[in-house]
């Protein structure tokens, strides 16, 4: 086992090398120079000079990146030059929010995938999976942009049950912050049970069909073990996969339902590092989110080791 | 081994005899659909719509009548026509996205999947970075860098699709690449592009396309999440998920135009995976063996 | 114990409807073994699936199957699964498939006695650990927590019997138990079986395709041929008095031991009509080299041969000792 | 009038700092930020005329280019440093130090220094004449918000988002995208007219869920514009609602690049102008609100012109001239990746369709422009004429020869004689006939051209009141209340 | 090594295997799945491979195919190392040499039309022209009892196991092949099929004077077709003699076990209860000294401190043990 971690962890490096390179050079080549942003009416050419000078944007790429990484290799990931906060501080201060956020939605998508999907199994080819075959890509259809925005108009404006946008840390009041987490993480969920479904789905059709699961009911099991026990651990790989790039890509924010909800997550910042060209912050943002990433691909690839006891010994 | 031969030729006709009743209504009505919105979309130009970009800025949003059968948009242009056009550039991305993303991730998954060790980490591990790395920052420096274009929208979506369609094709060659055929083919002596390409790619292909009908929806959907963001498709061309969008704006107005390219969508992507599913029951052989 | 009467099974496929078991009779007592044999898909293990209500859900079912005076097709699903398991048990044809590969073998045994026995944690495993001791599973008390990937196949099967005797039932049906063993392996789980069956008087039903097993542990023989029985007899009998040609077609192809190496085998040509189609008449009539006309027009039915326990399902049945000469 | 209680205040945009040197110019929201944390020496009442209140009173010299300022005695910063002519002159002298290349330097270039003959004495020193400027120091901008000297230099970095003033109103916390908690100042010299125990600020980025949580009553105030017509208009018919607008001078503008083709022939330049209806485009994209705008100032500002020379509307002409150019007229426009930058892109380019002369839109996010304008890489993008007390600024950068915000490109002796004149006289009416001339010579060359003027618009819930004018579209809540 | 008393049909053996080793790694430890194999075949001569389930037989073939590399060792085919070449040449050499696989229906590609597969042989080989190939690819299915016309255009799920197989076999045979390795080509199948395809494959010795390497574990089918065979236990070979006499006179107290362990079709032969034999050990810890000292009746001290030697101990049977039954 810790060999296994120990070569995961090496393999996080290379990983996040590229990550940050490729951010780099992507970032730079993004049009808009940042002399100009800062500058703004001010900026004449002597001026603009003089401001790329004193931040060493005349450097060449690979000095900067390279001294970019220097800092980040002395856990110095720079200041923003708009905030002046941290990137430390700046990710702190959001990531719960998209940590948060993440679970939520994930717990919301299988949530509802997962007992449709097993119900669905449990019945294919019937009248309820086809309903839900059609209400998952009807679900599909519905851009998040849209289905988060009638979910405020039905549960924030007209039932007022919930708050329509904004957020309290959990730590200052569990039961408000739950509130406020309610429905963005339902805009999320809803976009994604319909994929969770599909694949739940078929995965365990093709387990029921396994030799084990006609045993188990030949035992005498009941049909919630028979389903919850012996067929959806085997079945979940896929599932679990999925779900891991899922929550892999929501620490990197969802811009748009932190957006229309008004969540200080990481989507948001990195937009706006992005819009405002503030490249210390988009990098090192960049960087934490993939190394989230990477640690989440690392727990899915636990998972399937604690999923599946052949992956765990060994056996291919 | 005359038995034989009588099973054999009642076999045949048996075969033809399931394709026929096999197709339910409901696959008919799937064909019917994708039928028309193709068509539709092809022949878009020919038809008498009005033109889908001119505004009557007078007569917003205005509602169904004669002279604008599904109503006017938030800019006074026919919402028919809006609808008709945007299937074509919703089928275009929707489909050729999804495309790369098969041929690409498919193809570097089957090579890592068949040759392994080396070469498979360094495909696996540049697929994470692709997946670590913020999408967004990826269509906004393409889309800044190159231009606002259905080529490059495509080019987009189709290159992050690639991971994961690199996962699909390498979880199922793995498993088959260690099967009894694909090593019966090296004992006959083929070559890797032949065991490559004959023996693997017609088996891969199949998780492979299920995993497409499912990229096509989720495609046409994120090219509206990124019209959203001004990534998308650059006006006034219109395409599903951009109406989607900009119906947005009037939902408490006229809510009819967010909803009706919606329901397009929901309709063809159904349709796309009714017909899917049902094809590759079709062609499953172990259906067929039951 | 058990009487199969009359039970059909019907699978509805894209091909048509596949009668996989046609209008099939059996009983068998309580302590007796009942040998099935016959081609491969031939409906062997339909047949035993009916026999436990597990067959895929599109399966058409009809005739009694009655168990210990209840008809089994009319039981509800609950009352259904409180027999299985407990006195209906059942070990599959392949040991490598049929454990669950995601959960222990202790997990697996336990489940089951905890749910038939009501017994508590500690209690269950130690029943568990006795199972699995007295099917010859070295150091039972460390398998518990292993998964069936870590034992052998002559280890998973012996696990799959196990449980298959947790809780001690009254028929148990053994799908090809040791077809995928080799022969000392092979030995020891029929050994085990039958020591399982003597002291416990259980009725059990065994199927195979291994005529060496059925000459050696059953009392009885069902041969079966395109779904339906065409002979039964006790198994004495069947070797040395078959009546029907399959049979004797069959007994035919087994190589020898005695017989010199290359010594060519009466195969039986052709092979099983398709089960979609079936046939009219006599569904072996295509390749027995008995055929007569009306083999192909009409369908024999079970008749007693001299004793009520023998019977067969043919026209031109052999006269007796035709071909035994084992 | 009721003391007490709290305000939520949903704001666009999320707040970046406070600190001139970082963030060079407040943005709508950080304007109702700062006009509670900080104060200005002046204040616009409800006619437009400056009132005191940091400063006491003021005096022009004779040539209206030194202003002297009596300040107000006994204020301390939030953070005790007391205010004084010392403190007011560091917070110009850092933003006028050529060290600290301060974006801010650009608004205040007309002033020369500030002098502190003592405690309570400022001076100003102006290279032209105003006679405005009293208004001019009314705007609780980066420029006029006073910042304690003590706070900036002792946080350094942070200070950006640590800001300390002598507003009624001190920074209690503030998360980043999120809330900003602002608490009445105890001590603050005029408290008796603050109400408000708390001030929570929220950026509220989606328009539509903005208005949702107006609705919903989660906010009591949220910033909007004219694009979110619907909103607006459904809000005044709705009688818990109140509209309040303001409608400011300055103007949304669009400027050629008159040194690339097509806009290097001022045929194509007045053809397109010529094709804009105005009337109709305010039709599709605002239901009719936005204000059409024919000259940079806007009847919101004191100069009003009997003729701006604006081109006519005339589609035909506009036809004729781009017929007359002979070439086929195709041009990239700028637009601002936004449903709105969308919108009027979509709608500019249909008028000029109808003209017979072909754009294409050119997404790109909003940083983009500003350097793309800087470094003249458009044919045609959208700017703005923001409300300023005095024109001059902005004419004077927008439109003299060689400014780096000239973005036109254009070059023309008279021009620049008007602007130099208009810049140094005294006189208002004479001005008023310079900027007037002004418009007309631009009007006529059609460099820029102008589309709606600014309005600006808040929904709160009926029961705020006491809302001043929204002047420059600042939104100043810390005198409000709620009943 | 004592080689040369083994009678062979033909001057000088057409496959050589000398010392060969092949190893599975798993995780971080090894299976040693064949330690150290020495046998050889003569041109014409079928030479059976037995051994229980495990023990290394399909890997042995399949390291003799180099589809395995082996470890360590040489496999001589005609005079050549195959051990020795790679790409081209061996691709050219495995036209020479032939597998059917142990699962037919698995070692056919599900999505390729029967034709296809069993014209692949001839594409690889290059042989271009179309209608020849159709040619051959329809003379050889006839020759394995298949109508060409109605089998080249359907899949292989269309077919039942022995179709299967025989296409295997089909497949194996199309380029004329001087040596096939058949890996247990009928331990799946029931025994009308195992007949019809023991017979075929007597019958194609015959036309075209095959050397086979015949994998199977139940003794009589290798009886059946083989001169001489070969047992294996865990990874080495136990016995080596002509049939006829090894099964008469097993000289390995292993040979002796599985011979006993044969269920004889005979309900007169009531199956003695063997005394459990225990299980067998794992591949990736093989005992010291002689690997079936575990489980040998006859085990002492120096079988576990010396592995045993294959020597003879009557003419053409060699035997690996220190105290052997003759
Ligand atoms: N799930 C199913 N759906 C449709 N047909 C099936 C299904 N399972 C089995 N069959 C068919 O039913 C028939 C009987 O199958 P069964 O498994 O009972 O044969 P068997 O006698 O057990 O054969 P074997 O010896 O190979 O195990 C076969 O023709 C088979 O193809
Ligand atoms: N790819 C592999 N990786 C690891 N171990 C393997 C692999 N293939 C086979 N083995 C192991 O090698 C040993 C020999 O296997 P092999 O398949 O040669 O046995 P066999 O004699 O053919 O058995 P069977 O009669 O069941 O076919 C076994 O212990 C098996 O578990
Ligand atoms: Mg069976
Ligand atoms: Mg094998």
């Amino acid at each position: 086992m810790a060999f296994f971690v120990a070569r995961r962890l090496l393999y996080l490096v290379p990983v996040l090398i590229a990550v940050s390179l490729l951010t780099f050079s992507i970032a730079s080549l993004l049009p808009g120079d940042l002399a100009y942003t800062i500058l703004g009416d001010q900026a004449t050419p002597e001026n603009v000079a003089a401001l790329r000078r004193d931040m060493g944007l005349d450097q060449p790429i690979w000095w900067r990146y390279l001294s970019w990484l220097g800092g980040v290799l002395q856990g110095d990931f720079g200041r923003s030059f708009r905030t002046g906060q941290t990137v430390l501080q700046a990710v702190g201060e959001r990531l719960p929010v998209s940590i948060e956020l993440m679970l939520l939605a994930q717990l919301g998508a299988l949530g509802i995938g997962v007992p449709l999907a097993i119900i669905c199994a449990a019945r294919s080819g019937g009248s309820f999976d086809r309903f839900m075959t059609g209400t998952a890509f009807g679900m599909l259809s519905v851009p998040t942009f849209l289905s988060a925005i009638l979910l405020i108009y039905f549960f924030a404006v007209e039932l007022r049950w919930l708050p329509a946008t904004g957020y309290v840390p959990f730590a200052e009041d569990p039961a408000a912050n739950l509130r406020f987490m309610v429905l963005p993480a339902l805009t999320l969920a809803l976009a994604e049970w319909p994929s969770i479904m599909r694949v739940l789905r078929s995965d365990m059709i093709a387990t029921l069909q396994e030799d084990y699961i006609a045993l188990a009911k030949a035992k005498g099991l009941k049909a919630s073990r028979i389903l919850f026990v012996h067929a959806l651990k085997p079945s979940s790989l896929t599932l679990v996969t999925i779900t891991g790039i899922n929550i892999g890509r929501l620490i990197g924010g969802a811009v748009i339902v932190e957006t229309v909800f008004a969540l200080p997550g990481i989507g948001r910042l990195l937009i706006g590092a992005i819009l405002t060209r503030d490249l210390i912050i988009l990098q090192g943002v960049v960087l934490l989110v993939g190394a989230g990433f990477v640690i989440m691909n690392f727990i899915v690839d636990l998972l399937y080791a604690v999923l599946d006891p052949r992956i765990r010994h060994g056996h291919a | 081994m005359a038995t034989l031969e009588l099973d054999v030729a009642e076999e045949a006709v048996s075969q033809a005899a399931r394709k026929g009743r096999r197709l339910g209504l409901l696959f008919w009505a799937a064909i019917g659909w994708m039928t028309f919105v193709f068509a539709v979309a092809v022949f878009a130009p020919v038809l008498p719509l009005p033109s889908p970009t001119d505004m009557d800025m007078l007569e917003r949003r205005a509602p169904i009548s004669a002279e604008h059968w599904l109503g006017t948009d938030g800019l006074g242009r026919d919402e028919l026509s809006r609808l008709v056009y945007g299937a074509r550039i919703s089928l275009v991305v929707g489909l050729c996205a999804p495309i790369i993303g098969l041929t690409l991730g498919g193809a570097l998954g089957m090579l890592a999947g068949y040759f392994r060790g080396r070469f498979e980490s360094t495909v696996v591990g540049s697929m994470d970075v692709l997946l670590a790395f913020p999408p967004l920052i990826l269509a906004l420096a393409v889309t800044a860098y190159l231009g606002q274009s259905i080529f490059n929208l495509t080019c987009i979506l189709g290159v992050l699709g690639v991971p994961a369609f690199m996962r699909v094709a390498r979880a199922a060659t793995l498993t088959l690449a260690r099967r009894e055929f694909v090593i019966a083919a090296q004992a006959l002596g083929a070559t890797h592009a032949r065991i490559l390409l004959r023996e693997l790619l017609p088996n891969v292909i199949l998780p492979l396309f299920a995993f497409f009908l499912l990229g096509v929806a989720v495609t046409i959907v994120v090219e509206g999440s990124l019209s959203f963001l001004g990534l998308g498709v650059p006006p006034p061309i219109s395409s599903w998920g951009s109406m989607i969008g900009e119906g947005r704006e009037s939902l408490d107005v006229a809510p009819r135009l967010a909803f009706m390219p919606a329901a397009a969508m929901f309709l063809t992507v159904l349709a796309f995976n009714l017909v899917g599913d049902t094809l590759r029951a079709l062609t499953d052989p172990r259906q067929g063996a039951l | 114990m058990l009487s199969v009467e009359d039970v059909t099974v019907n699978l509805p496929t894209p091909r048509g409807n596949l009668r996989a078991v046609d209008h099939v009779d059996l009983t068998v007592g309580a302590g007796r073994t009942l040998g099935v044999v016959g081609e491969s898909g031939c409906g062997k293990t339909m047949l035993s699936r009916a026999i436990l209500q597990l067959l895929p859900k599109k399966a058409k079912l009809s005739g009694r199957v009655m168990f210990d005076r209840q008809d089994l097709l009319r039981l509800s699903p609950e009352k259904l699964r409180k027999l299985r398991g407990r006195s209906l048990a059942v070990v599959f044809q392949d040991p490598m498939t049929s454990l669950n590969p995601v959960l222990t073998i202790g997990t697996q045994l336990i489940e089951t006695l905890q749910e038939h026995l009501e017994l508590d944690d500690a209690a269950a495993t130690r029943r568990s650990v006795e199972l699995l001791a007295a099917v010859g599973i070295p150091a039972p008390e460390q398998r518990l927590a292993q998964y069936p990937h870590q034992l052998s196949g002559g280890m998973r099967q012996r696990v799959a019997i196990a449980i298959a005797l947790s809780c001690e039932p009254k028929l148990l049906i053994a799908d090809e138990p040791t077809t995928a063993l080799d022969v000392t392996i092979q030995a020891q789980i029929l050994d085990l079986l039958a020591r399982e069956q003597r002291r416990r008087h259980m009725a059990m039903i065994i199927i195979t395709h291994d005529l060496g097993v059925v000459a050696g542990r059953t009392d009885e023989v069902a041969v079966m041929y395109a779904g339906r029985v065409v002979e039964r007899a006790p198994t004495p009998d069947l070797f040395k008095k078959m009546r029907m040609p399959y049979t004797e077609a069959l007994l035919a192809a087994l190589p020898r031991l005695d017989a010199a190496p290359h010594t060519p085998l009466p195969a039986i040509s052709g092979r099983p009509p398709d089960p979609t189609r079936p046939l009219r008449g006599c569904s072996f009539a295509p390749r027995c080299r008995y055929a007569v006309a009306r083999c192909q027009a009409e369908k024999p039915a079970l008749e007693a041969a001299e004793t009520s326990a023998h019977q067969f399902a043919c026209f031109h049945p052999i006269e007796a000792h035709a071909g035994a000469d084992v | 009038q009721k003391a007490g209680g709290s305000i939520t205040v949903g704001l666009e945009l999320d707040i970046p700092g406070f600190d001139v040197l970082k963030v060079g110019v407040y943005d709508t929201a950080a304007l109702t930020a700062s006009s509670a944390l900080f104060d200005t020496l002046t204040y616009l009442d409800a006619n437009g005329k400056p009132q005191p209140k940091l400063a006491l009173s003021w005096e022009p010299s004779e040539d209206f280019k030194m202003w002297t300022f009596k300040l107000r005695p006994g204020v301390k910063f939030h953070d005790g440093t007391p205010f004084n002519a010392e403190a007011f002159k560091a917070n110009f002298d850092r933003q006028k130090d050529p060290a600290n290349k301060c974006r801010c330097a650009f608004y205040i270039s007309n002033v020369n220094n500030v002098q502190a003959p003592d405690e309570l004495t400022l001076v100003y020193n102006l290279n032209d004449p105003s006679v405005n400027f009293p208004s001019l120091v009314s705007y609780a901008s980066q420029t006029n918000a006073v910042h304690s000297p003590t706070a900036w230099k002792s946080k350094g970095e942070e200070y950006n988002r640590n800001p300390v003033g002598t507003g009624p109103y001190i920074l209690k916390s503030w998360t980043a995208g999120d809330r900003m908690i602002l608490e009445k100042n105890p001590d603050y010299w005029d408290k008796d007219k603050v109400y408000f125990d708390r001030i929570t600020l929220k950026p509220l980025p989606d328009a539509q869920s903005r208005f949702a949580s107006l609705q919903s009553g989660e906010v009591d105030l949220v910033w909007d514009d004219e694009y979110s017509a619907d909103n607006i208009q459904k809000a005044q018919k709705d009688s818990k609602l109140t509209v309040h607008t303001y409608e400011g001078s300055g103007a949304q503008v669009y400027a050629f690049n008159t040194k690339v083709a097509p806009f290097d022939d001022i045929r194509v330049r007045q053809a397109l102008v010529m094709a804009l209806d105005r009337k109709k485009m305010s039709q599709a994209i605002t239901n009719g609100l936005s204000r059409p705008a024919s000259n940079p100032y806007g009847d919101g500002s004191w100069v009003k012109c009997k003729d701006d020379g604006a081109l006519p509307e005339d589609l035909e002409k506009a036809k004729a001239l781009i017929k007359d150019y002979g070439k086929p007229v195709e041009f990239k426009m700028l637009v601002t990746a936004t449903p709105r930058g969308r919108m009027v892109g979509q709608v500019l380019q249909q008028f000029w369709k109808r003209a017979g002369a072909n754009m294409e839109i050119e997404q790109v996010d909003q940083a983009t422009i500003p350097p793309r304008a800087f470094m003249r890489q458009f044919q045609l993008t959208p700017w703005r004429i923001v409300d300023l007390a005095d024109p001059d600024i902005q004419m004077y950068s927008n439109f003299k020869t060689g400014s780096p915000v000239a973005l036109a490109n254009y070059s023309n002796p008279e021009l620049d004689k008007l602007l130099d004149h208009a810049r140094v006289t005294a006189d208002t009416n004479k001005r008023i006939d310079d900027y007037c001339a002004i418009s007309r010579l631009i009007n006529k060359e059609a460099i820029w051209f102008w589309t709606f003027q600014n309005t600006y618009y808040a929904i709160s819930t009926a029961k705020l009141k006491g809302l001043p004018k929204m002047y420059s579209g600042m939104i100043d809540v810390s005198r409000a209340w709620k009943e | 090594m004592m080689l040369q008393s083994v009678p062979s049909i033909s001057p000088g053996p057409l496959l050589k295997v000398d010392d060969l080793v092949v190893e599975y790694p798993v995780g971080p430890k090894i299976v040693h799945a064949v330690s150290g194999v020495s046998l050889q075949i003569a041109r014409g001569e079928t030479l059976g491979l037995v051994g229980e389930s495990g023990c290394g037989k399909s890997t042995l073939g399949r390291a003799v195919l180099q589809l395995r590399r082996p470890t360590a060792g040489r496999v001589l085919f005609d005079g050549q190392d195959l051990t020795e070449m790679h790409g081209e040449a061996l691709r050219r050499m495995r036209q020479r040499v032939q597998l059917i696989f142990q699962d037919p229906i698995a070692s056919l590609n599900p999505r390729r039309k029967i034709g296809d597969i069993v014209a692949e042989p001839l594409v690889i080989a290059g042989v271009k022209d179309p209608e020849k190939r159709k040619q051959l690819v329809y003379e050889m299915l006839s020759a394995v009892g298949l109508d060409p016309t109605l089998v080249v255009g359907r899949l292989p799920h269309e077919f039942s196991g022995g179709q299967c197989q025989r296409i295997c076999i089909a497949r194996a045979l199309v380029l004329n092949p001087e040596f096939i390795v058949c890996d247990e080509p009928v331990s799946a199948l029931d025994v009308s099929i195992r007949a019809q395809i023991l017979n075929l494959l007597e019958e194609m010795k015959g036309r075209f004077g095959l050397t086979l390497l015949f994998i199977a574990h139940d003794l009589a089918v290798v009886k059946a077709v083989s001169d001489r065979v070969a047992v294996m236990y865990l990874g080495r070979l136990c016995e080596v003699g002509p049939s006829e006499q090894l099964f008469a006179k097993p000289a390995h107290p292993y040979t002796a076990l599985l011979i006993e362990a044969i269920p004889v079709p005979d309900p007169d032969v009531r199956p003695t209860e063997t005394v459990p034999v225990g299980e067998p050990p794992s591949p990736i810890a093989p005992p010291s000294g002689c690997r079936f000292r575990t489980r040998c009746p006859r085990a002492d001290q120096r079988c576990s401190d010396e592995m045993p030697e294959l020597r003879a101990v009557a003419p053409g049977q060699l035997v690996a043990c220190h105290h052997p039954l003759i």
